[in-house]
């Protein structure tokens, strides 16, 4: 029962986009997810002004299947318009209705 | 005083040194960023602050006195988009998106420009109406859905326009500008009066730091002026020019005094940098900051705040003079 | 000014609009929250301010002035979650630990509850003891603790229990309301002087920007209200007057003025959201905080600070005009 | 010397744990901690009131067997009783004595 | 395309050095990076005064030559100096010109 | 008022009290900890704010009236690191890199402890020039440079001296004490006066709190105290009356009043706990903050903040008094 497995998926994006994003993650269908505030570079510049509070890290774990659908939805709409990345690993959770 | 030495004193006060430094701290590469909460705290403090003192003035002024102005202010968030998404086509060839984009800045306002001409026309001992945050707030909206709808005329949209337009009026600046305005015009100058050492005393101080702010943002984006190209920058200077001047002829054939006028015409040619970037952000994103944030922040920004300010006082003065 | 004026005084002041404000925000969905630094900076703030200005007050009183009042407290402070506990029993046939939760918030007391009161008498022009802060700080803490000990009863805690005393025995609330106390009564109003401005001068605006943000947090909690059921609803409005009632005769008979009694009444009445949720949430994990909080800050407060505090006001000059 | 096999656990926890949480990591042996702060929901919704500070994020780098040991714990002291989650996972560190 | 293999190190090290770690993570090749405001304890215990300002977490999504890199960098010029400790996990990409 | 009664209300003061509050909340393992955020933001404000202060002050001076007390301050700033460095060899046996960072730390100075000096001079009300806070400035940085230079001899360094240097010299104090300074001498008071009830009004209240936080560190070095030892209490309380001795003479050969002599003598004693320990971290990453940080904050700057200010005072007036 403790090491059933599952994918942690992390988006990073720009502060402006968090509701919209935590919203459509959640009608994909994810149980819950962890925020914290960053700040960070990346290959296409900072897209958004600085102006508008950095960046912000999501992590939700996921089944696998949610996974795929996640990643499907941030291809549509997010990675090339915003300055959005996602990258994913597995991990073990002990409690299976969780997530 | 005369015009040379109120631009002078405008030029020293603590806010407008304070971008200046923000500017030379970019420049030596120091960095001076506040944490992003405190940041944030201050511009919600400004917000707010904003908000209520323009409340209170509203609920002290006569019906009838406001109503034309904030008709005439309407009119001016609607026509100024506009004006500069047409002036932007042949100017710079810039595809609708960006000209767009750059219609919501400049229809929008700015409410650091906006304290920073309060402040400047108080030094002059010019009279100007208690109501202005007012025409601050109504005017911060309409041009910001202007530009919005300009740019997305003829493009095939996927993401939902109208999802972001309900994102960007139920964001912070303009929840929290409205807010405070409806608090102060119920709690009026006696409750007023119990948090004026907080909104009131402390707002200059504030707004220095918030300048110190934006000035090392503004820093960041002046290697972005070359790629934005001399047209940008005539742009960044010449319309708000033309804006005023529309802004002051609205304000005084809607009855405002000299000093009334003078603020429409700032508020007309100020460009935000709070507001229509969030949400020029969230509905348009294939527009690139590089070009609107740079244009508002570190082209029109400093101008309006070092040579607008005293130059429009100047004009709204001579066609006041001309019997508008 | 009668009472119905004063009660709309109360009504349109600052801090109550603004904790409006946040209820509003939270029904549009609009999303006003400060950072959580910030928040936590601002609620830092009011409990060390109030701590030092009660201090201060503390130093300036009289021994055998303040005695009586402060045993009076303590004695409410046990007896009123006692109170609390059996009502619930019969009227709502929860458990007790939920029960006791529910004792340990409406034993305690509520910063921002008594500062409005503050506010409010300040207004009506009614004379109140300085040292209140002091009864404050006294009444925070033996609540909560009797009404931990009511829910433990009869339950066979796994985790430690003492544990969870001393975390809330030194936690930030207790300990920096305490602290203040403490440095306020040393430095007496002398160096109270040095700091007045900030901690005296910025207090209600500070005040009105934290009620903006304890608004969004019980707007969240309306949800629940319907789940908590009406008799829950008749608790969390019932209960503080009989708890007004109890504070102000114990106010009158050791010998308080009447402005004086009517604030130990709003202590007494004024159920905690800072201190005891936390002190309930480590000690007694199984209570749920959509009974506690909803009916402390969505029921409760509100209530007191709209219709309570005038009334327990006029309550307290009933009974003194009743010779007690 | 430089691949060496460690997990990495990550708790989310309401903030008002914070400290009782560490303490008893440190008693069940870990040498070592991070922590962040972090906001979030979850199926359980939030237990604990927004008004004590949102979440932690606590992150720490400890041998397999001890993994075991810290699950133990918070199944039968956090996961049930508080806004809580674990996951753990995989991860390579370059010093031995450090962790 | 979706399945990219590549290595996330993260850093965490105490906030005086941000910059001078990010200048030099991207001279050796990084093309982005994400930083969150962390605090801790660790086995040297905190070597800076808690005065500077807590630690940092950084992120960053490399190729696995460039994780080596990186490891040699901090070895040499973070490790035995600073409070810094450094780990590295598998994760997938689903964009390669990104990282 | 006589020097009693002056050490007494400087003890009693707020932002001493605080400091001691945090001291004593380490020791019931209380968390006082505001959230970070904010309290780089309040030292953000301590730093620009003297700076402002100070540049105002300047602003407002002779230029011959200054020059040679900046430059008596300069040579301070050389040649306190020096003795510091000189004296800790046969005292304590430290290695080089140990004692050069202390000479960082004991040749640099204090903003909080001059604050303190300035607060117990006014209430004696003693005449202090208003450009002292340029001489704290200046006396900020050249003790640091000289105690990293005499740490670095005969060290073979792999990391880049000259690279920690820059980021010492654009690091956050030294830039907004500098750029504070600037923007203060350009405002001149006019432009002050907007800002005042910010930076100037709230500047005692912010140090209280500032002060709190600072306690809970001093306090957590306490246990320190036993593994740096002996020699180390003796340097951190014996070294300070030496340099202030040293800075007090400097002062009034340079023309500086009792008053002026005073406060160069403190900023002489006082060591620097934010400015060096950050550039002494980039530096000279070998060194202890178990040894530097603990004199530093543990030791001299209660020392100076309880016995020395008074004590420097008394000083001062002797050696006035001595036709100095
Ligand atoms: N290789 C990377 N590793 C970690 N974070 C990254 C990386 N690339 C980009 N980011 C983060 O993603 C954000 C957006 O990147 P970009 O769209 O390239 O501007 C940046 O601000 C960083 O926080
Ligand atoms: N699937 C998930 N992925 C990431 N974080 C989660 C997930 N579920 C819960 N959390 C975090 O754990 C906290 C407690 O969850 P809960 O106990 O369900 O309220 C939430 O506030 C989230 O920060
Ligand atoms: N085992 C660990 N797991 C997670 N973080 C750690 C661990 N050890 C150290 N750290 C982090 O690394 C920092 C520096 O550690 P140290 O150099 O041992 O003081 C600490 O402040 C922690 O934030
Ligand atoms: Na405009
Ligand atoms: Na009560
Ligand atoms: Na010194």
């Amino acid at each position: 029962m403790r090491n059933i497995e599952r994918k942690l998926v992390t988006i990073v994006i720009e502060h402006a986009l968090e509701s919209r994003l935590i919203r459509d993650l959640h009608k994909l269908g994810v149980k819950g997810h962890t925020v914290t505030a960053a700040q960070g570079s990346g290959p296409h510049g900072r897209r958004a002004g600085e102006i508008d509070g950095g960046n912000v890290k999501l992590e939700t774990i996921v089944s696998p299947e949610l996974r795929e659908k996640i990643i499907d939805h941030l291809e549509q709409n997010y990675l090339d318009k915003y300055a959005c990345i996602v990258w994913s690993s597995d991990v073990t959770v002990s409690r299976e209705q969780h997530f | 005083m005369n015009i040379l030495e109120l631009a002078i004193q405008n030029l020293t006060s603590p806010p407008v040194l304070a971008f200046a430094l923000g500017l030379l701290a970019t420049a030596i590469k120091a960095d001076l960023r506040l944490p992003e909460a405190v940041y944030q705290g201050l511009s919600f403090y400004l917000l707010i602050g904003i908000g209520i003192k323009g409340g209170v003035a509203l609920r002290d002024a006569e019906f009838s006195e406001i109503a034309l102005p904030i008709v005439g202010t309407i009119a001016l968030g609607m026509l100024i988009p506009f004006l500069a998404f047409s002036i932007l086509g042949p100017l710079t060839k810039l595809p609708a998106y960006e000209r767009g984009a750059l219609a919501a800045h400049y229809g929008s306002t700015s409410l650091v420009t906006f304290t920073a001409a309060i402040v400047f026309l108080e030094t002059a001992q010019t009279f100007v109406e208690g109501y202005m945050a007012t025409l601050l707030a109504v005017l911060e909206i309409p041009g910001i859905i202007v530009g919005l709808l300009l740019a997305s005329k003829g493009m095939s949209r996927s993401v939902n326009f109208r999802e972001s337009l309900v994102e960007v009026l139920t964001g912070k600046s303009i929840v929290l500008l409205a807010g405070g305005l409806l608090l102060g015009a119920v709690t009026g100058s006696a409750g007023y009066s119990q948090v004026e050492p907080f909104f009131g005393g402390l707002f200059t101080g504030v707004l220095t730091l918030f300048l110190l702010e934006l000035g090392l943002i503004a820093g960041k984006r002046i290697g972005d002026l070359k790629k934005a190209g001399i047209r940008l920058v005539i742009f960044g200077v010449g319309f708000p020019v033309i804006a005023a001047t529309l802004g002051i002829t609205v304000g005084l054939l809607t009855g405002l005094s000299v000093g009334g006028a003078t603020v429409l015409g700032v508020l007309s040619a100020a460009s935000s940098y709070i507001a229509a970037p969030a949400a020029v952000r969230l509905a348009l994103p294939e527009a690139s900051p590089g070009i609107y944030l740079t244009a508002s922040l570190a082209i029109t920004f400093p101008f309006n705040l070092i040579i607008g300010i005293p130059l429009y006082s100047v004009i709204a003065e001579a066609l006041a003079g001309m019997g508008l």
